[in-house]
């Protein structure tokens, strides 16, 4: 018995034995950034996703190793900033997404001389409300981007192509209901409303007039549950919507279903019906039927930040902003032009193409959708079936927003989004069967 | 001799752990990893530092409890897979009470404590109802109350719990109702010792007492204990009840025992897949509550040191949960063991 | 003494058949004047049923033989993973769907194989074949992909569907209605049926009678792990359009809940899949659509088919008429 | 010593022949040891022996379910590797156990054609072309079965004409019968004689495996005795006696018989009245009982098994619900379902079945020797807790008073041998210093000593006053030991009267189910519903 034992014991030595002898190596002292994902993961195709890309865009173009910790429990939020931290070669480590703001607040305490960045959180205001003295932390950034002003250019854009094909709505499928949506969906209604003002005044032919129920929108409540996704873009593609915003990561998926279902029945090439994409560059997913994305470019949060620490400025600039930072349409950070939205180009999509190519050659197994001339003047195609007008008129609402003629309002607190739900869509939401009676048009 | 009887348990249980790693070297190995690196990184990870050790600490607190109600159920008689249902209303209660009653400083703790161990208890009583007066099979009745459990928690968690500006989390517990944090190093708070204490009570409660003993002779002999008037019924429904408990403290660890959130997220994310852990545990624990501490400290360390395996040698961490699974696997097969001591160690 | 099993309801299962089918009828109504159009809510209806019967159809055969699968889950996930892949490697869908069967075979196998050689306690292996799911799976996205957590394929892959008069309906939906039938008439009229039947209630007895338990029970449990598996290569082949992680959410419990409402009945447990998968379409769209979602919370919907599932488990059946050796393992001696 | 008969002298080749057999079963223990047996054509050998010396693996073996550690079978002449039972029923090897292999809910018909339906996987079962066969050759054979009713409604003679019919449709020609008669009438036992007579002259070879010498001299042709493993004796059953063959089976006849002195009995300690109880099923398995047990009386019930003494112990010992009637116990009335308050009022209750009701087996000695007595204050100290050193002290008594060999005190109990489980048993019912003890096959399995011992035990019981009703199937143990005794037959007692009334016939006949003419005009046999 006791050989019996004892071999098992053994076995278990061994094998912890086996690891703890294997050889350590060296590392030179090296520049890492640590990007810290919460946990939507790796492979959202927006968000996290686009932070790892501006990681590696980091690695490319300044040298220095980005390490990758993907948060599979929210228990795992303080541990990976911790874990990351400890690493003696890590400058910079970033947090992504507002889940883990608190993560941040605490761990960022800790390790006064690493520097934190946050990205889409409100750290610094935990600070403010709980270590008053403290705050702002010196070594803590929370990166904001102008969600609003990128959601009303699509906005402007939907409502436009609704003009152009005659069909009497849009759509924006939602995920679950939190402040920073707000931000999406008021923009997005606004940009809605100001292509029907510019419509009565440069294309009457076209004009029609905003009303509250052009713009279906939902709130699924979840950001992985691709059903849902499908079910309500399904439901707004049957009531004619001529394109229907994704604001709810993977569930563009479940929105590109419904769309190619329709494609399928009545056998087209190119949409209408569109979807639109959010956070990264979306349009190659399923080309000719994405219409555009609004790119929220968290990578370049990313790129920045690490560009900031290198060039010694990251604690200065947290100084003068009081640890937030705000990326936008036309924003300026120390006298750069650091921008974070826009609505995608052709010429964005080589860049995203481009990380599919690189994922095809990695594993071997094929990641895009057809090959990147295909997709490429696929989408082109689509772009240039639109009628002109509508990409101008879109263009103008980006330069006035830009130079300030124009103010995309900002939703942030509950009295705000109930006075602009109370303008532009519908407050308390009666029942649909008074909400989509047929349109009159 | 009765110390081989007593060690044999414990010989099984790691010989399985080692099978289970062996299979995850095999499959790190045939993803292109060195599995000697990973595995270094994977016990540094978790006992490397002293804040190392207190993370996977904190990662074992809650899967002690779910453990014990897993190991309970088995003692009971009765397979009681529901301990993730259980520790989501548990959660729900402690922070109901944590988060929206205001009450002074210890009292606050306490009753929240208690608010999710009665939450986790009551939802046990489901299952335990349907097995005592209906009959109904405690694996499927249990699986049912899960998923309710999850539908109505993250119902409750938006509507009840909610607050405003946060949709992602409830409101946090209030400072008054939140364990010390032990070290600031790591997310452990004195919330370990609740969970310690609790599976120290219940092993006492089982093996020192006299309604522990009619417990486990149900368990091990339903006709016997009858014979030995013991009322079947009420086994059920105190095996469920304990099993609640120890589960609904386990979604209250979560909650007012683990910074930095304090709170329920909307997703449940932070208290789902504990009790399915728990499970496991168990069973390398040999449903024992005390084998239980151990079983949670081991997968406790797998959480943490999977941690570092990932950032040092880039092999995913969900390994480690693919291994948990492996584990649990092994750990079903009785034949395994003494099949291996047939072919293998025979003297 | 076990009481011959027969449908959920007993004697009066037309009477439930009927309330099944004024409740559905009534909820269309309903549903039409709230605003949800009912096609496409039976349509989803319809793809959301369609793994549920698989894998319930191939759980009741499983069961009746005496075996217990609740691992279903991890096969649809694995399925799932590895159809994908097979669809891209072959260039097509249906490719895909034979290699997520052939996963779910090679799955159910093995649970099989623990538990008739090994002895195994069924209900553990298929927990700890779920745990290791959610960890392998993830896993499995990035190493095949290198891409974690998601993949999206393209889309030739997706099995077309069918137009008709209900909606687009898939053909792997008629697979399994197909399947529900054939094993209906597998299970009551064939010479293989009769000795599954009495292998799950008397393994001695086909055991004396010269049949070999162990292939009779591997059979069943490779034929119900290929029907999950196959139900799992569908969920992204012909319903998602995409791979997730947690692909399955709890969609193999479901089917469990099937079989328990079906008291192991293939035909019953197509009718409960159709049911639970209405159910799954509804709280969808309860979900999304405003006005409603606001007075419905969906969490409620959500959990209509694990409410139903606990009440029949109580009310109807108590614990009786499922064959009397189901988890037990089968040891000469 | 009886002539034993010299292997195949002058006899044709054996239809099946086993040499050398060892069986060496996981755990270690070795059932089998280097055994040999061989079966002609047209006879009935009778293989003997006590529980536990082999007989039934050993056939298990033959019968192709279990495979030998080490040893070969032969088929006439040449050897056979028989991996499961297809492979024996392919040459003619079929066996009956002594727990059906029927499948409950199928018909008769169903389950006589399991395996042979025939036809492919995919067809239809093939019922109705099967029937006219299975029909024919219960006809000639001469078994009443009816065809279309689950067999889990019939009753269990009828059980086992389904089974014999299942194995002969194979066309066996090896009949191993394991305790056919254990659950039968003496009635319904003397109609299987006569039949297995019937196969033996169609050249049918059957094994009859029993440990009841009579039926061995009945039937029989030829006996091989079995103890501990090994064959101890073979001779034909002409030259044998009951005498010797007793001797051979248990080694050596030592008082077996337990003295009992006349002794007048005192005041009714346990009376029923008018009991009606349900089985399982729900079916009225005691019907209308009324009996008194007194002090310093060994009240015996006889019976074969299945006619509501299970459920009748069960109910005294409030184990089971009764539908009407009264029971008292001393006086006072017995509550149902409250095993716990019987024993508080002086109730010691030795189970049927130890494993199952008596002991946990995967608990200690220690844990068993207070299992029903857990809430006795003696062992317990404040807040519920058991006091266990109080607990150790009493099982430490236990072990040595009754004489349990067991390596120490922490050894589960499923390591101790029947004889020792079923010592602790007792021992702790008895220390319970009872006032009525209530045992139910009390010596069923156990070793010689171990019998005697406890039915010495019971004996002084009685002798000191206290009240003891014994149920028992074993016929002989009841005349002995009781001062009264009651046949019992489908829920009723055919007959009550004092032991020295009865003769073993006229018990025989009563079990069946028939009253011996003499005040009755003709033996009737009351009909259970």
């Amino acid at each position: 018995m006791r050989s019996r034992m004892g071999l098992a014991v053994a076995l278990v030595v061994a094998v912890a034995l086996a690891g703890l002898a294997a050889p350590t190596t060296a590392a030179p002292r090296a520049f890492k950034i640590a990007v810290v994902s919460d946990v939507g993961g790796r492979g959202d195709l927006s968000f996290n996703d686009m932070a790892f890309k501006g990681g590696e865009d980091a690695e490319r173009d300044f040298g220095v190793r980005m390490v990758e910790l993907v948060s599979k429990v929210e228990a795992d939020y303080v541990p990976n900033l911790t874990r990351a931290a400890r690493d003696p070669d890590v400058q910079l480590i970033v947090g992504v997404g507002f889940l883990l703001s608190d993560a941040l607040a605490q761990v960022a305490r800790r390790f006064p001389n690493k520097n934190f960045v946050g990205i889409d959180t409100f750290a610094q205001s935990l600070v403010k409300e709980k270590f008053a003295s403290q705050y702002p932390l010196p070594n803590l950034m929370d990166i904001v981007y102008e969600e609003h002003k990128g959601s009303a250019l699509v906005g402007a854009l939907g409502a436009l192509l609704a003009a152009h094909y005659a069909k009497p709505h849009i759509g924006g499928v939602f995920g679950i209901e939190i402040p920073v949506l707000w931000k999406f969906e008021v923009g997005y209604k606004w940009g809605a409303r100001w292509a029907t003002e510019w419509l009565a005044k440069n294309r009457p032919d076209k004009a029609f007039t905003y009303r509250k129920d052009f713009v279906l929108w939902t709130y699924t409540g979840t950001f992985s549950d691709i059903p849902k996704g499908y079910a309500a873009a399904k439901a707004m593609y049957a009531k004619n919507a001529v394109a229907v915003y994704n604001i709810a990561g993977p569930l563009g998926l479940g929105i590109n279903q419904a769309v190619q279902e329709i494609a399928r029945s009545q056998k087209l090439r190119m949409g209408p019906p569109f979807w639109i994409g959010v956070d990264a560059n979306q349009d190659w997913i399923n080309p000719g039927f994405v219409i555009a994305s609004m790119m929220k470019r968290v990578d370049r949060g990313v790129y920045y930040a690490t560009r900031w620490v290198r060039d010694g400025q990251f604690r200065d600039l947290v100084r003068r902003t009081q640890g937030v930072v705000t990326l936008g349409v036309g924003t300026r950070i120390a006298g750069q032009v650091a921008e974070g939205i826009s609505v995608s180009t052709l010429d964005d999509l080589d860049e995203f193409i481009r990380m599919g190519v690189q994922a095809e050659r990695l594993t071997g197994k094929k990641v895009l959708p057809a090959t990147p001339t295909e997709i490429k003047s696929k989408v082109k195609t689509m772009r240039e079936a639109q009628p002109k007008w509508v990409w101008d008129a879109v263009a103008e609402l980006e330069r006035k927003i830009r130079e300030g003629q124009v103010t995309v309002p900002l939703a942030v607190t509950r009295p705000d989004i109930q006075r602009w739900r109370g303008e532009l869509g519908y407050g308390p939401v009666p029942l649909p069967a008074a909400a989509y009676r047929a349109p009159a048009r | 001799m009765r110390t081989s009887r007593a060690l044999r348990p414990l010989a099984e249980s790691l010989a399985t752990v080692a099978l289970g790693l062996v299979a995850g070297a095999v499959l790190i190995w045939a993803f292109g990893h060195p599995p000697g690196a990973a595995y270094r990184a994977l016990v540094l990870g978790a006992f490397g530092t002293w804040e190392d050790l207190l993370e996977t600490l904190a990662f074992a607190t809650p899967l002690m409890l779910t453990a014990l109600t897993f190991a309970v159920g088995v003692r009971g008689g009765l397979f009681n897979i529901g301990a993730e249902g259980q520790m989501y209303l548990g959660a729900v209660g402690a922070t109901f009470v944590a988060g929206m009653v205001p009450m002074p400083a210890w009292v606050h703790l306490a009753a929240a404590t208690l608010a999710g161990m009665a939450a986790g208890a009551v939802w046990a009583l489901i299952p335990a109802a349907l097995k005592a007066w209906r009959g109904a099979h405690e694996v499927i009745s249990t699986i049912m109350c899960n998923w309710i459990a999850l539908h109505l928690s993250m119902y409750l968690a938006i509507n009840l719990l909610a607050e405003p500006g946060r949709a992602e989390r409830t409101v946090p517990a209030l400072p008054t109702a939140r364990y010390p944090v032990l070290s600031e190093d790591s997310t452990l708070t004195a919330v370990v010792f609740v969970a310690v204490g609790f599976a120290l009570l219940v092993y006492a409660y089982l093996w020192g007492t006299r309604a522990g003993y009619e417990l486990r002779l149900a368990g091990e002999n339903p006709d016997a204990a009858r014979y030995a008037g013991v009322r079947p019924q009420r086994v059920v429904v105190l095996t469920f009840v304990i099993g609640g408990l120890a589960a609904g403290l386990a979604g209250a660890s979560q909650v007012i025992g683990r910074p930095p959130a304090w709170s329920l997220y909307a997703t449940l994310g932070n208290v789902t897949t504990l009790g399915f852990d728990g499970i496991g545990v168990a069973l390398v624990g040999r449903n024992h509550p005390i084998g239980g501490i151990l079983g949670a400290v081991l997968f406790g360390a797998l959480a943490q040191g999977g941690r570092l395996m990932e950032y040092e040698v880039g092999v995913l961490s969900e390994l480690v949960r693919a291994l948990n699974g492996i584990i649990v696997f092994a750990m079903a097969v009785p034949e395994l063991w003494s099949l291996i001591r047939r072919r293998f160690l025979r003297p | 003494m076990s009481t011959v099993p027969s449908g959920a309801m007993g004697r009066y299962r037309w009477l439930w058949w009927l309330a099944a089918a004024a409740t559905v009828a009534a909820t269309g109504r309903s549903l039409e004047r709230v605003g949800l159009p009912p096609v496409s809510l039976v349509e989803t209806g319809l793809l959301a049923m369609t793994p549920l019967a698989l894998a319930a159809v191939g759980e009741c055969l499983n069961e009746k033989a005496g075996l217990v699968n609740i691992g279903l889950e991890a096969i649809f996930m694995v399925a799932a993973t590895v159809g994908v892949w097979c669809a891209e490697l072959g260039r097509s869908g249906y490719v895909g769907l034979a290699g997520g069967a052939l996963t779910g075979a090679v799955m159910g196998l093995g649970l099989g194989a623990v538990s008739v050689y090994g002895r195994a306690d069924q209900v553990i292996a298929g927990m700890g074949l779920n745990v290791f799911a959610l960890g392998f799976v993830p896993f499995l996205l990035i190493s095949l992909w290198a891409f974690p957590g998601i993949h999206v394929f393209p889309n030739e892959l997706m099995i077309p569907r069918i137009p008709t008069p209900v909606g687009q309906v898939s053909p792997v939906t008629v697979a399994a209605v197909l399947a529900a039938v054939l094993a209906h008439l597998l299970l009551h009229r064939t010479v293989l049926g009769f000795r599954i039947r009495a292998v799950g209630e008397r393994p001695e007895a086909v055991d004396v009678a010269g049949l070999r338990v162990d292939r009779l029970r591997l059979l069943t449990a490779t034929l119900g792990g290929t029907l999950a598996g196959l139900g799992g290569a569908f969920l992204p082949l012909g319903w998602f359009g995409a791979l997730v992680k947690e692909i399955s959410a709890g969609r193999g419990f479901i089917a469990l809940a099937c079989v328990v409402f079906a008291g192991l009945e293939p035909l019953v447990a197509l009718g409960a899949a159709l049911l639970f998968g209405l159910a799954d379409g509804v709280a969808s769209a309860v979900a999304v659509t405003p006005g409603l979602k606001e007075r419905v919370p969906f969490y409620f919907v959500s959990m209509i088919p694990y409410v139903v599932t606990l009440a029949v488990v109580a009310v109807v059946i108590g614990g009786r008429r499922f064959p009397s050796t189901v988890g037990r393992p089968y040891a000469r001696e | 010593m009886a002539d034993v008969v010299d292997g195949g002298v002058s006899a044709p080749a054996p239809r099946v022949q086993m040499r050398g057999i060892h069986k060496v079963y996981p755990d270690g223990t070795a059932a089998l040891r280097g055994v040999d047996f061989r079966l002609h054509p047209g006879e009935i050998v009778g293989l003997l022996g006590e529980n536990g010396a082999g007989k039934s693996t050993l056939m298990k073996i033959l019968s192709g379910l279990l495979r030998p550690t080490r040893g070969e079978v032969l088929v006439e002449g040449h050897p056979a590797r028989f991996r499961n039972p297809s492979d024996a029923l392919r040459c003619g090897i079929g066996m009956v156990h002594q727990v059906f292999t029927l499948v409950p809910p199928f018909t008769a018909l169903q389950n006589v054609l399991l395996g042979q339906e025939g036809a492919g996987l995919l067809r239809a079962l093939p019922e109705a072309s099967a029937r006219a066969r299975v029909q024919a050759l219960l006809d000639e054979l001469g078994l009443d079965v009816p065809l279309d009713v689950p067999v889990e409604s019939l009753p269990v003679g009828v059980q086992q004409r389904v089974e014999i019919c299942k194995t002969l449709y194979r066309g066996t020609s090896v009949l191993i019968l394991d305790e056919p008669t254990s659950a039968l009438t003496p009635g319904e036992a003397d109609e299987l004689f006569r039949f297995l007579r019937r196969l033996r002259d169609r050249g049918v070879g059957v094994v009859l495996i029993t440990h009841k010498l009579r039926e061995v001299l009945e039937v029989t042709d030829r006996v091989v005795v079995l103890r501990q493993g090994m064959v101890v004796g073979e001779l034909s059953t002409g030259s044998a006696t009951a005498e010797n063959l007793a001797e051979l089976m248990v080694g050596q006849v030592t008082g077996l018989r337990v003295r009992r002195t006349p002794r007048a009995p005192g005041q009714p300690v346990l009376s029923v009245r008018g009991l009606w109880v349900r089985d399982d099923q729900g079916r009225l398995a005691v019907r209308d009982l009324s009996f008194d047990v007194r002090e310093g009386e060994i009240f015996g019930v006889a019976g074969v098994e299945g006619n509501g003494q299970s459920e009748l112990v069960q109910a005294l010992t409030g184990l089971r619900r009764f539908e009407a009637g009264e029971v008292r116990l001393e006086g006072q009335a017995v509550p149902t379902l409250e095993p716990l308050a019987l024993y508080r009022r002086g109730l010691a209750h030795v189970p049927e079945d130890k494993a199952r009701f008596g002991l946990a087996l995967g608990f200690d000695l220690v844990e068993n020797s207070i299992l029903g007595r857990q809430r006795e204050n003696q062992f317990l100290r404040g807040l519920g807790r058991l006091n266990r050193p109080a607990i150790v002290r009493y099982a430490r008594e236990l072990v040595e008073r009754f004489h349990v060999v067991a390596p120490d005190l922490a050894t589960p109990v499923r390591n101790l041998s029947g004889g020792n489980q079923q010592r602790l048993l007792v021992g702790r019912e008895v220390s319970k210093q009872p006032k009525l003890v209530v045992a139910m096959h009390p010596t069923r399995g156990l070793d010689v000593a171990s019998t005697v011992y406890i039915r010495e035990l019971l004996v002084q019981l009685r002798d000191v006053g206290k009240a003891v009703l014994l149920v028992s199937a074993d016929l002989d143990e009841v005349l002995e030991l009781s001062d009264r005794v009651a046949v019992m037959y489908g829920g009723q007692f055919l007959a009550v009267g004092p032991s020295d009334h009865f003769r073993r016939e006229t018990v025989g006949l009563l079990m069946g189910g028939v009253v011996p003419t003499g005040d009755a005009d003709q033996p009737r046999a009351p009909s259970p519903r």
